[in-house]
């Protein structure tokens, strides 16, 4: 188990260096002038730009510079907010975007699982058909526009029970984070369910149910010891492939509900060029997406014995 | 058999049903723990409250939202409208505009501007929001600071007319050579580097607000960072700074002229630049004032709200590539493309927010000359479309360019959803007219600055926003040394006149040479106006008194107040 | 037919079982009965897809309904028909009066439970135990099925057994509740031949033991004369011949069993018999066979077979057999033919 | 012993046994053949095939069908929901109009007589009215709502300074409706007045001879004369933000949107199966290192990815920007497949009759064509299926933060994303795209459920 997580370990540090390369390279074949500015500068401040960005050394003293930075967990100073540190925005930012994603996984996950598990008991009658309607509408729209036509209803809804039921946009209380949340995991949501209904149907016909049918076990207890905890597992091993989906995917909803999450920024700064903060916050969330699955795959290896042994 | 044969499913899913209900309101409970326990996290990393109206009459707060993130608030290095807006409030220059748009009286009490430079005395009482007194040391630093190149200044070009400005910001002196002295601790001495006529109004401008040199050297390259990282001499000090989340203003008990500010608060804790949001959270009470767009119109108009208007200041335009390669420096070519644009129907019907106005010239219609209106002093010459006329003028661009048929051309533009809209009525317009194919580049803001700079485009949608109220904000960007002159208009004519503008102190100079400006840009079609940005904004009735302008601090709410019951 | 006082403990009555697929209806049982005397074994022999399994997974409610129809037929076990009650009782019989076991261990566990665990469930829900006494009882039966160290081992997951060992795990959960009956669905077929031995000795063991009777489905012949008391021979959904072990053995009246036992196998090695395969295969019971489901392949067809269902005989007392053969007009009996044909 | 039945001694004559062969009432199928059979039995996905078929019909023969160019700028019918079709009055071209001033002469609030100057029309509404003495200048308001009893004016659409200035003309955005237009009085300080006089007009669509020739819709201007009726260019599903008509966008945007939704997936599943299959096949060190490579790039964050790659290869003037899209969708989209493909071929090679035909002397060729592809296909083929709906979704994303393909090409995604902004006042600009891309996604998701469940060979013999 220890040399395992150990080897997951390194192959993570592994995989995160092959993303801040990528990055780097991506980042150096953009076109474009990142120092560029609406009103026109004289060469000595582009100069002294340059410098402070360490634009005018080579290319590959810039990637071992790069590199150092990402080593010593230091991202440099971004380009469009000059005084502030590429750390500083991620540490303050983050936990918004991961705030958000957590939620999001913790709706898609829980209620992809419940409706999962009411549409294979209901199969082809009106709960399963009325469930999989629903989730192939959420499954079909796009998110933009089902977080813009949401925030619309909240306001109908405000102005209809005329209190403010929950706010329309903004980031800060337990209120303020329902929706949005919702919305981003809704598509991951109607996904987990389809994983969870197929996942439910295959273990209806399992051996291992039919033995807990002869044992004359209640159903109910057939159900919640027997079909769902296998049934889940499935789920559980694409959640580390949707945390990673809906912690990166949160541009739409952070924009429309203003919310000031990372995902914000990284638009922002491709928008901007903003050299740092884009192969910073890439770095961060690649390492955050490695550490994520393996995690995921070990937390899989403690519900699963059969992984655990092997 | 008649009878239907036992299932084993109905009991099965009505007891796992119920367990379900179970595990459901189990998860839920969980969900809720979960939500709480990260509303505590996020409230000790420094979340926000926010209290949800838009307006409080009891405690003079008012909410509103956010364009954008201040990228900074380091008056010597802030460019963008935003951090202008917040440093407008959180700072006091010199001067400042009234609620009439009148220079009145800020740090300086005095003031005194000759042909070779400007004294101010400053007010005794102007304190900085720590009590310490407002210097004109803090002047001289701040300044100084601006024309260094260490501190690499969008905005250096702006003391240029300050005595060595332009040479210490090339890198050939040193910073304490800037033409600008504290004589006293209450006297600021400026010497200029040529005659300026309208120094009163730079000094109005943000990038000219004080820094005290001991506070900014303590914060160790952070200065306007953060919140704990500025100090404050405006009607307002802040007093929260979530980064991408929230502002908070309140009011500066050290101000010197505290009795006239009447709001206590002015809280930002919404940070988007999604119109529709921020309509929606106007809508939801949430805040207190809000800008429209075209798509919101009807929507307002049905909700019955009380609109406003108020041109931007800003001026958007075509312009052309004058390099020897490019087929626009062919004035034939510009003049048939000239004769064919109409920003009235780009206007009305395509743009279609009743605050913008079709462009017929590079100076925006609030500008003032000698003593009106410059635009009714020195009225542009007309452009009637004219598709004939349009169509000789692109027979002889085609002679004179030895072509039988003009090649497509580069419109270059930007990722604003009104550029594109712009670029395809263009491109549209120049094909069903005169059978021209345009091609759209569309690039995002740095690389079209590039593509600008290296000169790779045939037109470029552009803009121009006014620094100071002065038409010489405009006047000299097609002067042949401007750096924004990206297309590289190079007219001596033009070049000439920039430079009377430039040095004259007589206004009626100053004016006759913006004129025959606007006639040289007119006549060579050296741009193709499109129109002037106005705003459509929608305020809480219970808001009064906010100054809208073109230039300077807008909105400005140190004059705001609130009214119980509309 | 049986005998009184030996009454049956679990008695099954012309029970038909169907099945909806894309091919169309499949009749997979067709009016079978057969009944279990308490400490006896019935052995139910049949090829594959005979409707062995059906039968029984259908008395216990395992049949997926749909696309498994119970059409026909009750099972009583102690006066209550069983197939009819199984909504309301169906768990006080399942698991607690009958015990079931399966062909394939590896996947009839639940993978992810451990093996006490999954034992002491039956017991919680059956005998009302607590968790931990279940579980300790549940480590006590492992070792009454003969599984060394069962204490640590009932903290194991399936994963960690081998198969004969979930073999009796499967054996040790069936049993948890004594039951009075445990049905066997093959359960060698997917054991080695040392292990088959071992569980078959511990099935009799156990039987000896708490004096439950078993169903023992199979389709080796080997099992069913080690084990078994009574036999009831299926072929294409339909019991062809039923008796003591000693009928069917020794007096098979059916040509279909003597062609099951021309097939076998014999241990006695120092014979060279051959093995008569039985040519052709089972008929299509989606289209069920109007007469004998067997004639096709029989040797002694006649021409009454192919259109006429044949009548259950009574070759000798408590031996029937369905074949025209027995029939007093018939020119040859099977008996003649056949009887004693191996020994 | 019961004999109901008696029978004659033919009966009992022995059949000769003539082994006849067993008729076998089920008709044998092939894999491909009972994943047809499926595939057609579950209605769902039957229909969701057609729904593909029809989108793809569509995409192809749509733009020679309704046979209108995306790019011509309705100007006159600018976000015009879909309506039957109009006519428009011909007028005379339009004249600029010569502010009117008059000597203010009245004291009071507001002014008085506010009049059309001439008949209200789409082309332009003119308005004149009695000046106020003091006033510093005037607002007109317009508003499609009557502003009483709350004074809700509308729109600000203008303002005249000086108190002499007496007539304002309307251009903005003018539709054939009911106006009321308000004018307000001005302080020195720009403040409004309370009082506001105000005039309802009912406005004319019209159009000029010569805009109607520029338009393409007459050949000669002069064969129109000033008061006839003009019939206008039919949209049947109404108007964009430029009068472009949208079932031609809808149509031509198929293209882009399949384009990218369909040939991505291809290409990237292709990369995919080869680089699997390579690595299934060659096994070893090779495997080992190509697998290694695939993990990097499934851990690179797909849509951070997505966005630098685009701007990292740009797009030149006049592109759409289609062809990066596809690049960075391949680059980033290859290893799940492999991984997938190559599990598969590891799974099969394991397979006994793989042996088994091994042993009966199978060359690889044959090994491959008849039992490896057959096996991996179901698998290929469904992740084909799913990757299209994911495609057709970054596509959308992407044009919704600005990233998506250049205008004026028109995609699915950037006309939804298009469309969000005017959701309330013209929802059928949003509404069209986002159903169309939902119609489509859908499709594809039906469609690879089904093929799932039809091509599972686990599946086979289970209902």
């Amino acid at each position: 188990m220890l040399t395992y997580t150990l080897k997951r370990v390194l192959q993570g540090i592994v995989t995160v260096w092959f993303i801040a390369t990528a990055t780097f390279v991506a980042m150096h074949a953009v076109p474009g002038d990142p120092l560029a500015n609406q009103r026109a500068t004289n060469e000595q401040i582009r100069l002294n730009l340059e410098q402070r960005y360490g634009l005018d050394r080579p290319v590959s003293e810039q990637y071992l510079v790069f590199l150092g930075g990402i080593l010593r967990g230091d991202f440099g100073i971004s380009f469009t907010q000059e005084n502030r540190r590429v750390n500083d925005i991620i540490r303050e930012n983050f936990p918004v975007s991961a705030t958000l994603g957590i939620l999001a996984v913790a709706f898609a996950a829980l209620g992809g699982i419940l409706l999962g598990a009411l549409t294979a008991l209901f199969r082809d009658r009106v709960p399963d058909l009325a469930i999989m309607f629903l989730v192939i509408l959420a499954i079909s729209v796009p998110s933009f526009v089902v977080a813009a036509f949401s925030q619309l209803m909240l306001v109908d809804i405000n102005a209809y029970l005329g209190f403010s039921l929950l706010p329309v946009a903004g980031w800060g209380t337990l209120r303020h984070m329902i929706v949005p949340s919702m919305v981003l995991g809704l598509g991951t949501m109607a996904y987990l369910t389809r994983l969870m209904r197929s996942s439910m149907l295959e273990i209806t016909s399992a051996d291992f149910i039919r033995t807990a049918r002869a044992k004359g076990l209640p159903p109910a207890r057939i159900f919640l010891k027997h079909q769902l905890r296998n049934a889940v597992l499935p789920v559980v091993t694409v959640l580390g492939p949707a945390i990673a989906a809906i912690t990166t995917g949160g541009f739409v909803v952070e924009l429309v509900f203003a919310i000031p999450g990372l995902g914000r920024y990284f638009v922002e700064a491709v928008q901007q060029l903003d050299y740092t903060v884009i192969m910073g916050t890439t770095v961060f969330y690649g390492a955050f997406l490695v550490s994520m699955v393996i995690v995921v795959d070990l937390l899989y290896g403690w519900i699963d014995p059969r992984v655990r042994l092997e | 058999m008649d009878k239907q044969p036992p299932t084993y499913r109905d009991p099965m899913s009505r007891l796992a049903v119920r367990q379900l209900l179970w595990l459901g309101a189990l998860s839920l409970a969980g969900f809720v723990a979960l939500m709480g326990a990260l509303a505590w996290a996020s409230s000790i990393t420094g979340g926000s409250a926010i209290s949800g109206r838009a307006v409080d009459y009891e405690t003079k707060t008012i909410t509103r939202a956010l364009a954008q993130e201040p990228p900074q608030l380091d008056s010597t290095r802030a460019t963008d409208q935003v951090s202008i807006f917040v440093l407008g409030h959180i700072m006091e220059g010199l001067l400042r505009y009234d609620a009439s748009n009148r220079l009145v009286s800020g740090v300086a009490e005095r003031w005194d501007i000759r042909p070779d430079g400007a004294t101010f005395w400053l007010r005794d009482d102007a304190r900085w929001s720590d009590g310490r007194p407002v210097t004109a040391h803090d002047f001289v630093f701040a300044w100084r600071k601006i024309v260094d190149p260490a501190n690499a200044s969008e905005y250096a070009f702006i003391l240029y007319y300050v005595k060595n400005g332009e040479a210490i910001n090339g890198g050939q002196m040193a910073p304490e050579a800037l033409g600008v002295t504290a004589v006293d601790d209450r006297t600021l001495e400026v010497e200029f580097e040529r005659p300026v006529g309208f120094f009163d109004k730079l000094v109005a401008f943000a990038v000219y607000l004080p820094v005290r040199e001991d506070f900014y050297d303590s914060r160790d390259g952070r200065y306007g960072a953060d919140v704990e990282d500025l100090v404050y001499n405006g009607p307002f000090m802040m007093t929260r700074w979530v980064h991408g989340a929230h502002l908070r203003l309140e009011k500066n008990p050290q101000y010197w002229n505290r009795n006239a500010v009447q709001l206590n608060v002015i809280d930002m804790p919404y940070v988007t630049s999604d119109t529709a949001a921020v309509v929606n959270l106007f809508k939801d009470g949430s805040i207190a004032s809000a800008t429209l767009g075209a798509e919101q119109l009807d929507d307002a108009m049905k909700l019955r709200w009380k609109l406003g208007r108020y041109s931007d200041g800003s001026v958007f335009y075509i312009d052309f590539n004058f390099r020897q390669e490019r087929l626009t420096s062919n004035f034939h070519l510009r003049r048939a493309l000239q004769l064919v644009n109409d920003s009235g129907e780009l206007v009305n019907k395509v743009i279609g927010l009743p605050g913008y106005l079709p462009a017929v010239s590079l100076f925006p219609i609030w500008l003032n000359g000698v003593e009106g209106p410059f635009r009714q002093e020195y009225p542009p010459p007309v452009v009637t479309p004219d598709l004939a006329l349009a169509r000789q003028h692109l027979e002889r661009a085609k002679q004179e360019l030895g072509v039988t048929e003009i090649p497509p051309l580069v419109l270059l533009t930007g990722d604003a959803p009104i550029a594109n809209k712009q670029a395809e009525y263009f491109q549209n317009l120049f094909q069903r007219t005169l059978e021209l194919e345009i091609r759209i580049d569309k690039q995002i803001f740095k690389q079209r600055l590039e593509k600008m700079t290296s000169g790779d485009f045939d037109m470029v949608a552009a803009g121009w926003g006014p620094d100071f109220a002065d038409p010489l904000t405009y006047g000299d960007l097609y002067a042949s040394w401007n750096g924004n002159n990206r297309g590289k208009y190079n007219n001596p004519e033009l070049d000439e006149q920039v430079r009377i503008a430039q040095n004259a102190l007589d206004q009626q100079t100053r004016m006759d040479a913006f004129g025959e400006i606007q006639r040289i840009l007119i006549e060579d079609a050296v741009q193709l106006p499109n129109y002037e940005r106005g705003l459509v904004y929608v305020e809480d009735p219970r808001l009064k008194g906010v100054v809208h302008r073109s230039v300077g601090t807008d909105p400005d709410y140190s004059t705001a107040y609130l009214v119980e019951n509309p | 037919m049986i005998p009184a006082g030996d009454a049956p403990v679990l008695h099954v009555k012309d029970l038909c079982v169907e099945f909806d697929t894309h091919g169309g209806v499949v009749r997979a049982v067709r009016g079978v009965s057969f009944s279990v005397r308490p400490g006896k074994t019935l052995a139910i022999v049949g090829e594959s897809g005979c409707g062995k399994s059906v039968s029984v997974q259908s008395i216990m409610g395992l049949t997926p309904i749909p696309p498994g129809r119970i059409t026909r037929g009750s099972a009583w076990l102690d006066g209550i028909d069983i197939v009819r009650q199984k909504i309301v009782n169906g768990e006080d019989v399942r698991g607690n009066r009958i015990g079931m076991i399966f062909q394939d261990p590896m996947s009839a566990l639940n993978p992810t439970m451990r093996v006490g665990d999954q034992i002491a469930e039956t017991l919680q829900v059956h005998r009302g135990m607590s968790k931990r006494d279940a579980f300790a009882r549940a480590v006590e039966v492992l070792a009454l099925v003969n599984i060394p160290d069962a204490d640590a081992r009932a903290r194991q997951y399936p994963l960690a057994f081998s198969g004969g060992m979930l073999q009796r795990a499967m054996i040790a959960m069936a049993i948890a509740c004594e039951p009075d009956v445990l049905i066997a669905d093959e359960p060698t077929t997917a054991l080695d031949v040392t292990i088959q031995a071992q569980i078959l000795e511990l099935l009799k063991e156990l039987q000896r033991k708490n004096g439950m009777a078993i169903v023992l489905i199979t389709h080796d012949l080997g099992v069913v004369a080690r084990m078994a008391d009574d036999v009831v021979v299926m072929y294409a959904g339909e019991i062809v011949e039923s008796g003591t072990v000693d009928d069917v053995f020794y007096r098979a009246a059916h040509p279909y069993t003597v062609g099951l036992k021309a097939a076998m196998p014999s241990r006695d090695t120092s014979k060279a018999v051959s093995l008569l395969p039985i040519e052709g295969a089972p008929p299509d019971l989606f289209r069920a066979p109007e007469g004998c489901g067997y004639a096709e392949r029989c040797s002694h067809a006649m021409a009454l077979c192919g259109p006429h269902r044949p009548q259950r005989f009574e070759v000798d007392p408590g031996h029937h057999a369905m074949c025209w053969l027995h029939h007093g007009d018939a020119p040859q009996r099977v008996d003649a033919v056949y009887r004693g044909g191996r020994t | 012993m019961n004999v109901a039945v008696r029978f004659s001694p033919a009966d009992f004559a022995p059949v000769v046994a003539e082994q006849q062969l067993q008729s076998i009432s089920r008709p044998s199928l092939s894999y491909w053949q009972d994943s047809w059979r499926r595939l057609r039995q579950n209605r769902r996905t039957f229909a969701s095939l057609w729904a593909v078929v029809t989108l793809g019909v569509l995409t192809v023969a749509g733009p020679w069908v309704w046979r209108v160019d995306p790019a011509v700028q309705d100007i006159d019918q600018i976000s015009q929901a879909p309506a039957w079709p109009s006519s428009a009055l011909i007028v005379p071209s339009y004249t600029p109009w010569v502010a009117v001033t008059a000597m203010p002469t009245r004291q009071g609030d507001a002014v008085t007589n506010l009049r059309l100057a001439e008949s209200a029309s789409t082309q332009a509404v003119r308005l004149v009215w009695e000046p106020v003495v003091g006033a510093a200048g005037y607002v007109v308001y317009r508003s499609v709502y009557n502003p009483a009893p709350d004074r809700a004016l509308g729109l600000p659409i203008g303002e005249v300074l000086g108190a002499d200035q007496v007539s304002f003309e309307d251009r903005l955005g003018l539709e054939p409706r009911r106006y009321w237009y308000s004018v307000v009085v001005t302080d020195e300080n720009r403040a409004e007045q309370e009082a506001y006089a105000v005039l309802v007009i009912d406005a004319v669509r019209t159009v000029s001879a010569e805009d109607a020739e520029l338009r393409g819709w007459v050949e000669d201007a002069s064969a129109l004369a000033p008061g006839e009726q003009i019939g206008l260019p039919y949209h049947p599903l109404g108007t964009d933000y430029l009068g472009r008509d949208m079932l031609a966008r809808l149509l031509y945007g198929a293209r882009v949107s399949l384009f990218i939704g369909v040939v991505a997936p291809l290409l990237f599943v292709l990369v995919g199966v080869v680089w699997g299959s390579a690595a299934g096949f060659l096994g070893g060190r090779i495997d080992q290192l190509l697998m290694r490579v695939a993990d990097f790039v499934i851990a690179l964050p797909f849509l951070l990815f997505m966005i630098l790659f685009k701007i990292a290869f740009g797009i030149g003037p006049g592109e759409s920007g289609v062809f990066p899209m596809l690049v960075a969708l391949v680059l980033l989209g290859w290893p799940s497949t492999a991984r997938l493909v190559r599990g598969q071929i590891l799974q099969v090679r394991q397979e006994g009759y793989i042996a088994a035909s091994q042993l009966l002397g199978a060359r690889t060729g044959y090994l491959v064509f008849r039992h490896m592809i057959p096996q991996t296909m179901g698998v290929i083929l469904v992740t084909l299926t799913f990757a299209v709906p994911s495609a057709i979704f970054t596509e959308a994303f992407l044009s919704f933060i600005g990233m998506g393909v250049a205008p004026p090409t028109p995609s699915w995604g950037s006309m939804a994303n298009e469309g969000i902004r005017t959701m309330l006042s013209h929802p059928h600009e949003l509404l069209f795209p986002a159903l169309i891309i939902s119609v489509t996604v859908l499709a594809f998701n039906l469609l690879g459920d089904g093929l799932r469940d039809a091509l599972d060979v686990r599946m086979r013999g289970r209902e």
